[in-house]
């Protein structure tokens, strides 16, 4: 019966993540359209794109192009219901960040294994970049999570979470600051919003991994997008903004930080590839490394 | 300009203003290396284009090598002209490599061979087995009709516009 | 009784002679050499816990205790290396390459000699039957000219390391008067809180023969060399097994503690020579991750991800915690288990398609179905991506790391961990993915026998990472016989650190379920068709008109182009300088005494003559 | 310093693949392609394909009247239309021995640099879309498109005006234009500090366009780049300055030069130069004398100009746009050459350029030279 | 809910989202920036550039095609999946407009892809290309854009066109000799 009951949970939380996931990038596209002084599309746009994509004929290189595309959406899947959000946690005892992050790394290897199975050299240089980016993000985020950690005693998100109870200034937002900009600038780099969106660069290697990807198998890179999207703001928000009493809340604050990264996104161009990775080791790291000092000594 | 004018006539070869800031200088196909090295050495070193004219009632193929002067601000058109049976000339790569296009292009449009060039290959066009278009006894229009022509087809309905030919 | 102990040094032996006998021909040679290692660990199943036996031997008058001893570390070891061996010599009866099972047998003798021996000389001997026989074997690679050089540079540095341990040995036996591991152990940690320098260096002469067997910066520089130019067959062995005699060497003495006793605490409470190990130990890591990054060799690359792993364990057991000697040792076995199978498709993939350069190989996917999906799920391992194995120990890992509040260390090992993700999907992709040659048309998937090692492979490593209790129960019991507490860990897999808990089965729950709903919706939506490789994206360009093959039209070569000029620091230093000048020095060294490795009696007289050099400048010393 | 990974082996079979920029492909200006042959990231080898524009100019030209090719000649170079009829005008004014009248000459000015301003405004659009700043595009074709409407109203055509005519121009100033005209200006300056917010002064642009596609003066006059490009590469030339046409010989304006060589330089050039746009529109304003619009020209049946050949050139955006015209006095040209600035950078010098070029940086090469494949096409 | 029902929804959805193929095939592309970029803005309508024909449902024919194009054009389309839509853009796509004689641009464009709407004019002006998307997604939504299945069941009529005109192996007039004769 329990494990009913947290199947129906978790598919519940997936079904969720999806849907905020689409709106949020749907609220995206309209802010950016009224940065770029357009009207825009719809908010629910992405719904009628997934729907139009899930149903429209595509081509498939193969058995591992099917299945590294599930794998990238699965595996997202299968993370987001260890994320503590608001009331809804539905394994509480078993949130370990390090592993939600292992987990979402499934996803890219999949989604990489997919689309470099097509054998398009435009999809492999994205994965390339990809790949290259992720070890740039990654190193400073590890430098903010470790601090956490150490200053948290904990490494659950959930316990993270109950560490921040009671009020503003129990936040880590203003406990660890320097952690806080750091892994912002980290996440944009996660989110793959520009200036780090060197991997679907389209007038570079005209969409890089989606290159070979039409209906359903872009349809199901949507939704990793989206479910990722969730996940990533959704450990900014336990680890930063002090989790959220309900889940409201919860998504309220997932986007406020997606606005922000929006923000950036919109009047930044891309970096090249080595520099965003240097950027990603220069600035945010040193910030990282700096909080860590701050929480060890 | 004038004393560029006086000196290629001095050389032998038939030179005259055209206008404010460009003249002409024609001379034989042998002599065109000469006339653009002399060109290059004294100043014109941008090399503007190279063009043909199909002048099919001389029976000949004119080059016009347009070169200008950024120093002085004018404009040379060298000219020269080559039979347009069997035509060949031979290549000025060696003073502007920018010619390797234009004399592939130029061989492409009007059949001319480069000597020397070493990628006369088709550019602009694909597949093309015709006579070079832009000869003047090439027709373009009997060409189309042939290759795209409108016959009128049931299953469309569409009727083709009248055309006019102006005389 | 307790003879089994002395059988299982004395049947590989056997079977080694016999092998030899027989090696002209190849199938018989690996048939025997199979079975010998399935006897050998039927009779490990008789072997327990505090066996012990022992002979005396009489020496120029002296009386040497021979003794063998079973104790948790050492059953553990031999269990995984064996079974390994087993699994490795099954899969390479249908092997075509030019390794001699008479010598893995040989080292198979000094492999459980070595796990047991409880004397220093037993050890020593069968630490140098091991090293020369994995150097010969070294020499049967596909490339003579180059595996040739490279066997000479790891018997030097072999040779190096055993010189180093003899004179510990010779020390310890000049203080001590006996031979014994555990009373030596003993004597060092009773004089340690007097004299912590000499202990240190009594200690750090065996620690370079371990570092040098493990390949541990700044002694890594023979891995590549041989892991790449040895017999395909013997590459696993090689990285799997024998990478782990340092491992346990160093796990040996680490139960002393001395240094704890006395020196001074560095950070986090870790004994600052400990602290430094770590860092050797992270250094490693980085090191391994970021040279393999820029492979074009295959088994270069994983070579240096070998190396890259063995710093995640050293620097782990460094520590000297529960959770660290823990996370050690798991991750000591998740490298044997993923690096092997690695190494064991390698095999396959290189022996078919005749080359191990990246940049030529492409699209074997579809041709050798079974290999690739034990090629991922030993990538995903080595990535550490649940639920395969990598995973649990990668995680102990940063759990133990920052228990001890080792941030720096840790960001280091983690971007070694993201780095090591790129390495390995280079590799997945060059030799997998993307377009296949018109050259690979006529490649077959593995045979039977490969096929049932394979799905064996993936059913450990899945069983593994799902199910780590299983193994971390004995090294539960290992910790606890070293005088520490052990993990709270059931058998099915709840891991319990300090930071946080983790119940794996969960995982592998979740991952089924949402894998399930993936695939429905892909079923659901509407119909998709297959189409060749050729029929690709090119931006309107018709491929015909461009003379497009799939050759030329895979990007694997300088995969990684971009961030190199990152590294520019990392490869001046140590490409330019370091590298190149070891590199020369082996080259000088190796021509000259090319004469003398030509003919082996000479070889070793040479030796001999060195060796007594030392042993006379050492006994005059002490 | 060309940094080697550990094991490169000469030997290797298999460096080179090949990826192909267009015509399908986000990363090209227009229908045309490049085929790289690539070696990791970085380019080695270049092969233009053109041709896929390919209409047939030349010889339709032949076919037609001389007043019939104004309705051709403005689909040649498509973002910038203008020069083309303005420069065929010119070719056949200077045969036919035609005075344009002052007035007529001053709208050609206006609608020229219009016409600039507009290209250049395309072309911040460029940076932005190879560069990834979106923003960027939508704005500046934004406000393009105020000025397309100017053209609408003048012209009756939005891109292409077929507004020019031998002898002057088709219709006069409407009322109220002028006024409108400089209204627009007006706010084109107030939205340039934005622009340069968001593009020249952001530190990522910078450091994407500069240093990429460097190209020296001598290199410059040595393959036929023209115009801004050759500006940016240091070369003090703007035939507007150096050989007058029309009326730009009263009106005063800087030609900036930026001279680094570099892609940045070639952006920041179109910027400063769109400011010169606008001081010559202001005076153009200011100045337009009162007069016929046009002087009348023969029924274009019976139009023939006398047999001669002229080569006429204009200052584009994208640099020298000419028209070599030969006419053997029919009532069609017997032969019309045109020259299109990209031809040189497109077609021969990319092949130099981009030899060891990140793939990255290609896109922004391309768009920073402006590289317009109708203009070479035909 | 029905076959029919179900087919509706979708078509609706259809409609609703509808990506074009960046590519710009003649001088009509240069519409195309004012109509995706702030003062038309066709994202309002779900219509977004996509770079590659796998991502793509429309493909726009933004003007003359010649013939090296249109081999490429026709390579494209069949690399789209369906259900897709082909857009023609001004007179030339119609009936080769202002380049009816000219030897390298073909006369009309349905006789090699189907084309489901044809946009008159040179150029056709931003709000009549949006006028087209509208018109389209109603057909889509009824059901009646339909040619991608008019180009598989008349598919051997189409490839007879196209290899007409790309695929002839002997000059199309008979000067031939000439042209032996003069290389």
């Amino acid at each position: 019966m329990t494990i009913l009951l947290k199947l129906i949970q978790g598919i519940g939380v997936g079904a969720l993540s999806i849907a905020v996931g689409l709106l949020f990038i749907g609220i995206g596209r309209k802010i950016t359209a009224r940065i770029q002084r357009r009207y825009g599309p719809p908010p629910i746009q992405n719904f009628f794109d997934i729907f139009k994509l899930l149903s429209k004929r595509s081509i498939s290189h193969g058995f591992a192009f099917d299945l590294g595309l599930i794998a990238g959406f699965s595996a997202l899947l299968a993370a987001v219901v260890f994320l503590p959000m608001g009331q809804i946690n539905i394994f509480p005892h078993n949130s370990s960040l390090i592993m939600i992050i292992y987990l979402m790394t499934m996803a890219y290897l999949g989604m990489a294994m997919g689309v470099s199975s097509s054998g398009n050299p435009n999809a492999t240089i994205g994965i390339a970049r990809a790949l290259t980016m992720m070890m740039g993000y990654e190193v400073p985020f590890a430098a903010v999570i470790f601090s956490v950690y150490i200053f948290s005693r904990t490494g659950s998100l959930a316990n993270i979470v109950a560490a921040q109870s009671g009020g503003f200034l129990n936040w880590n937002l203003v406990r660890l600051p320097f952690g806080f900009v750091a892994a912002e600038i980290a996440l944009q780099g996660m989110l793959g919003e520009k200036p780090f969106d060197m991997t679907i660069a389209p007038s570079e290697i005209a969409s890089g991994p989606m290159v070979e990807m039409g209906g359903k198998y872009l349809g199901f890179g949507m939704l990793q997008h989206s479910i990722g999207l969730f996940i990533e703001t959704g450990i900014m928000v336990d680890l930063f903004l002090g989790g959220a009493s309900n889940i409201w809340i919860f998504i309220a604050k997932q986007f406020v930080l997606y606005f922000a990264a929006l923000m950036i996104n919109a009047i930044m161009p891309r970096f090249r590839i080595e520099e965003g990775v240097s950027f990603m080791w220069k600035f945010p790291l040193l910030l990282g490394v700096v909080q860590a000092l701050i929480v060890v000594l | 300009m004038l004393k560029y004018v006086k000196t290629l006539n001095s050389m032998g070869l038939k030179a005259r203003p055209l206008g404010d800031w460009e003249f002409e200088v024609l001379t034989p196909k042998e002599r065109v290396a000469e006339t653009l090295s002399y060109l290059k050495g004294s100043g014109f070193e941008t090399f503007i284009h190279l063009m043909c004219v199909d002048w099919i009632d001389d029976g000949e193929f004119e080059l016009v090598y347009n070169v200008e002067s950024y120093g002085e601000a004018i404009q040379a058109l060298v000219k020269t002209r080559i039979p347009r049976e069997k035509p060949s000339m031979m290549t000025m790569m060696n003073l502007w490599g920018l010619c390797q296009v234009y004399e592939r292009e130029i061989h492409e449009f009007f059949g001319i061979k480069f000597e020397g060039n070493p990628n006369l290959e088709q550019f602009f066009l694909e597949n093309w087995m015709d006579l070079p278009p832009l000869r003047k006894d090439f027709d373009t229009k009997e060409f189309s009709e042939e290759l795209f022509g409108f016959k009128e087809d049931e299953s469309h309905g569409i009727k083709a516009p009248e055309r006019i030919e102006y005389k | 009784m307790n003879s089994n102990l002395i059988w299982l040094v004395a049947l590989p032996l056997i079977g080694s002679a016999v092998a030899a006998i027989v090696v002209r021909y190849k199938f018989l040679d690996r048939l025997i050499t199979f079975l010998t290692f399935a006897t050998t660990l039927f009779v490990l199943f008789s072997v327990h816990v505090g066996q012990s036996y022992s002979w005396g031997l009489n020496f120029l008058g002296t009386t040497l205790n021979l003794t063998l001893n079973v104790s948790h570390l050492s059953i553990f070891m031999l269990y995984i290396s064996i079974a390994f061996g087993t699994v490795l010599t099954f899969y390479s009866l249908i092997d075509h390459s030019r390794m001699k099972g008479f010598l893995l047998l040989l080292i198979l003798a000094a492999n459980n000699w070595i796990f047991m021996s409880n004397d220093m000389v037993g050890f020593f001997f069968a630490w140098e039957l091991m090293g020369w026989a994995s150097v010969v074997s070294v020499l049967g690679g596909r490339e003579r000219e180059k595996s040739r050089h490279a066997a000479l540079y790891y018997m030097i540095m072999s040779v190096s390391g055993s010189y180093s341990m003899f004179f510990g040995i010779f020390t310890l036996w000049r203080l001590t008067g006996t031979f014994s591991i555990s009373a030596n152990i003993a004597y060092l940690s009773s004089i340690v809180g007097i004299h912590p320098w000499w202990v240190l260096g009594i200690v750090s002469l065996f620690f370079v023969t371990f570092m040098i067997k493990a390949g541990i910066f700044p002694f890594h520089t023979w891995v590549p060399l041989a892991y790449a130019y040895s017999p395909d067959a013997f590459t696993p062995f090689l990285s799997a097994v024998m990478s782990k005699y340092g491992i346990y060497g160093m796990l040996l003495f680490m139960p002393l503690s001395l240094m704890e006793r006395g020196f001074p605490s560095a950070f986090g409470g870790v004994p600052w020579t400990n602290y430094i190990f770590v860092w050797i130990g992270v250094i490693t890591a980085v090191l391994g991750t970021v040279l393999a990054i820029f492979q074009d060799d295959v088994k270069k690359l994983f070579a240096y991800s070998s190396l890259s792993n063995l710093g995640y364990v050293v620097a782990a057991i460094a520590l000297f915690t529960p959770v660290g000697i823990t996370a050690g040792i798991f991750h000591a076995f998740n490298h044997l288990l993923f690096k092997g199978t690695l190494f064991i498709t390698l095999l396959a993939v290189i022996s078919r398609s005749g080359t191990s350069k990246l940049s030529e190989m492409g699209g074997l996917w579809k041709k050798m179905p079974i290999t690739f999906f034990t090629f991922f799920v030993g990538i995903a391992s080595a990535a550490g991506i649940p639920p395969f194995n990598g995973f649990g120990s990668k995680w102990l890992i940063y759990q133990a790391m920052i228990k001890q509040h080792l941030p720096f260390a840790t960001i280091l090992l983690f971007l070694a961990s993201t780095g090591a993700f790129m390495y390995l999907f280079k590799a997945f992709h060059s030799i997998f993915l993307g377009q296949l040659s018109h050259d690979y048309d006529r490649v077959k998937e593995v045979s039977a026998v490969g096929k049932i090692t394979e799905f064996f492979l993936m059913f450990a490593m899945t069983f593994f990472g799902v199910q780590p209790g299983y193994i971390l129960k004995p090294i539960g019991a290992i910790v606890k016989s070293m005088g520490l507490k052990p993990l709270p860990v059931m058998a099915n897999g709840y891991v319990t650190g300090m930071f946080s808990n983790i119940y794996v089965p969960l995982i592998s729950w979740s991952l089924a379920v949402s894998f399930t709903l993936g695939f429905i919706l892909f079923f659901v939506s509407a119909k998709h068709k297959y189409v060749s490789q050729e029929n690709n994206y090119t931006a309107g360009q018709i491929p015909e008109d461009w003379g497009l093959t799939p050759e030329t039209y895979q990007f694997s070569w300088n995969f990684y182009q971009p961030v190199e000029k990152l590294f520019a620091p990392f490869f001046r230093i140590k490409i330019d300088g370091f590298f190149r000048g070891t590199g020369d020095w082996t080259k000088t060294i190796g021509s000259a005494i090319k004469e003398i490795f030509v003919g082996n009696a000479q070889m070793y007289a040479f030796f001999a003559i060195v060796g007594l050099i030392i042993f006379v400048i050492a006994g005059w010393m002490a | 310093m060309e940094l080697r990974p550990l094991n490169v082996s000469s030997t290797n079979k298999r460096k080179r693949y090949e990826l192909f920029i267009g015509p399908n492909h986000p990363g090209i200006s227009g229908n045309f392609s490049y085929v790289l042959e690539m070696e990791g990231h970085k380019v080695a080898d270049v092969t233009p394909d053109p041709g896929l524009l390919h209409r047939g100019f030349e010889k339709l030209m032949e076919r037609r009247l001389w007043t019939q090719n104004l309705a051709l000649v403005p689909r040649i170079c498509v973002p910038e239309p203008d020069v083309n009829e303005v420069a065929y005008c010119m070719a056949i004014e200077h045969l036919a021995g035609i005075e344009v009248p002052k007035h007529a000459q001053y709208i050609r000015v206006m609608v020229l640099e219009l016409a600039r301003i507009a290209s250049f405004l395309f072309g911040f659009g460029g940076v932005g879309g190879t560069t990834g700043l979106y923003t960027a595009p939508n704005w500046a074709i934004g406000d393009r498109d105020y000025i397309l409407d100017l053209f609408e109203w003048l012209t009756g055509g939005r891109v292409y005006h077929i507004y020019q005519y031998p002898g002057g121009v088709k219709n006069d100033i409407p009322d109220g234009w002028l006024e409108k005209l400089s209204d627009l200006l007006d706010y084109l300056e107030s939205r340039l500090p934005e622009y340069d917010n968001l593009i020249f002064r952001n530190p990522i642009i910078r450091d994407r366009l500069k240093k990429v596609g460097y190209l020296s003066a001598e290199d410059a006059i040595e393959n036929g780049i023209t115009g801004p490009n050759l500006r940016a590469s240091g070369v003090n030339w703007d035939i507007r300055k150096t050989q007058p046409y029309l009326v730009y010989d009263e009106l005063d304006f800087e030609v900036p030069i930026t001279g680094n060589g570099d892609s940045y330089a070639r952006a920041l050039q179109r910027r400063l130069e769109l400011e010169e746009s606008i001081k010559i529109l202001r005076q153009c304003i200011d100045q337009i004398p009162d007069g016929p619009y046009k002087v009348k020209i023969p029924n274009p049946f019976e139009f023939r100009v006398p047999a001669g050949s002229y080569y006429s050139k204009v200052e584009s955006s994208r640099g020298e746009f000419g028209y070599y015209v030969v006419s053997n006095g029919d009532v069609k040209p017997y032969r019309v050459y045109i020259r299109g600035p990209s031809y040189s950078s497109g077609l021969y010098y990319a092949k130099k350029a981009m030899n060891g070029m990140r793939i990255e940086d290609v896109p922004v090469w391309i768009h920073m030279m402006d590289i317009c494949p109708p203009d070479f096409d035909r | 809910m029905s076959q029919s029902q179900w087919s509706e929804l979708v078509n609706y959805f259809r409609g609703r989202s509808m990506w074009m193929l960046h590519y710009c095939t003649g001088c009509g592309a240069i519409e195309l920036p004012p109509v995706m970029t702030s003062r038309w803005d066709m994202e309002r309508f779900g219509i977004i550039p996509m770079a590659t024909p796998r991502q793509a449902d429309i493909l726009l024919i933004t003007g003359y095609l010649s013939i090296k194009t249109l081999k490429r054009v026709v390579y494209t389309y069949d690399q789209m999946s369906t259900p897709k839509w082909v857009l023609g853009f001004g007179s030339c796509t119609i009936n080769g407009g202002i380049y009816w004689d000219s030897y390298n641009v073909i006369d009309r464009l349905d006789k090699y892809i189907p084309v489901d709407i044809y946009i008159a004019g040179c150029m056709p002006r931003p709000e009549a290309i949006m006028d087209s998307f509208i018109k389209l997604r109603e057909m889509v939504q009824k059901g009646e854009a339909k040619g991608y299945e008019k180009y598989t069941k008349n598919y051997e009529w189409y490839k007879a066109n196209q290899d007409h005109v790309f695929g002839r192996s002997e000059p199309v007039l008979r000067k031939a000799e000439e042209v032996t004769k003069s290389a």
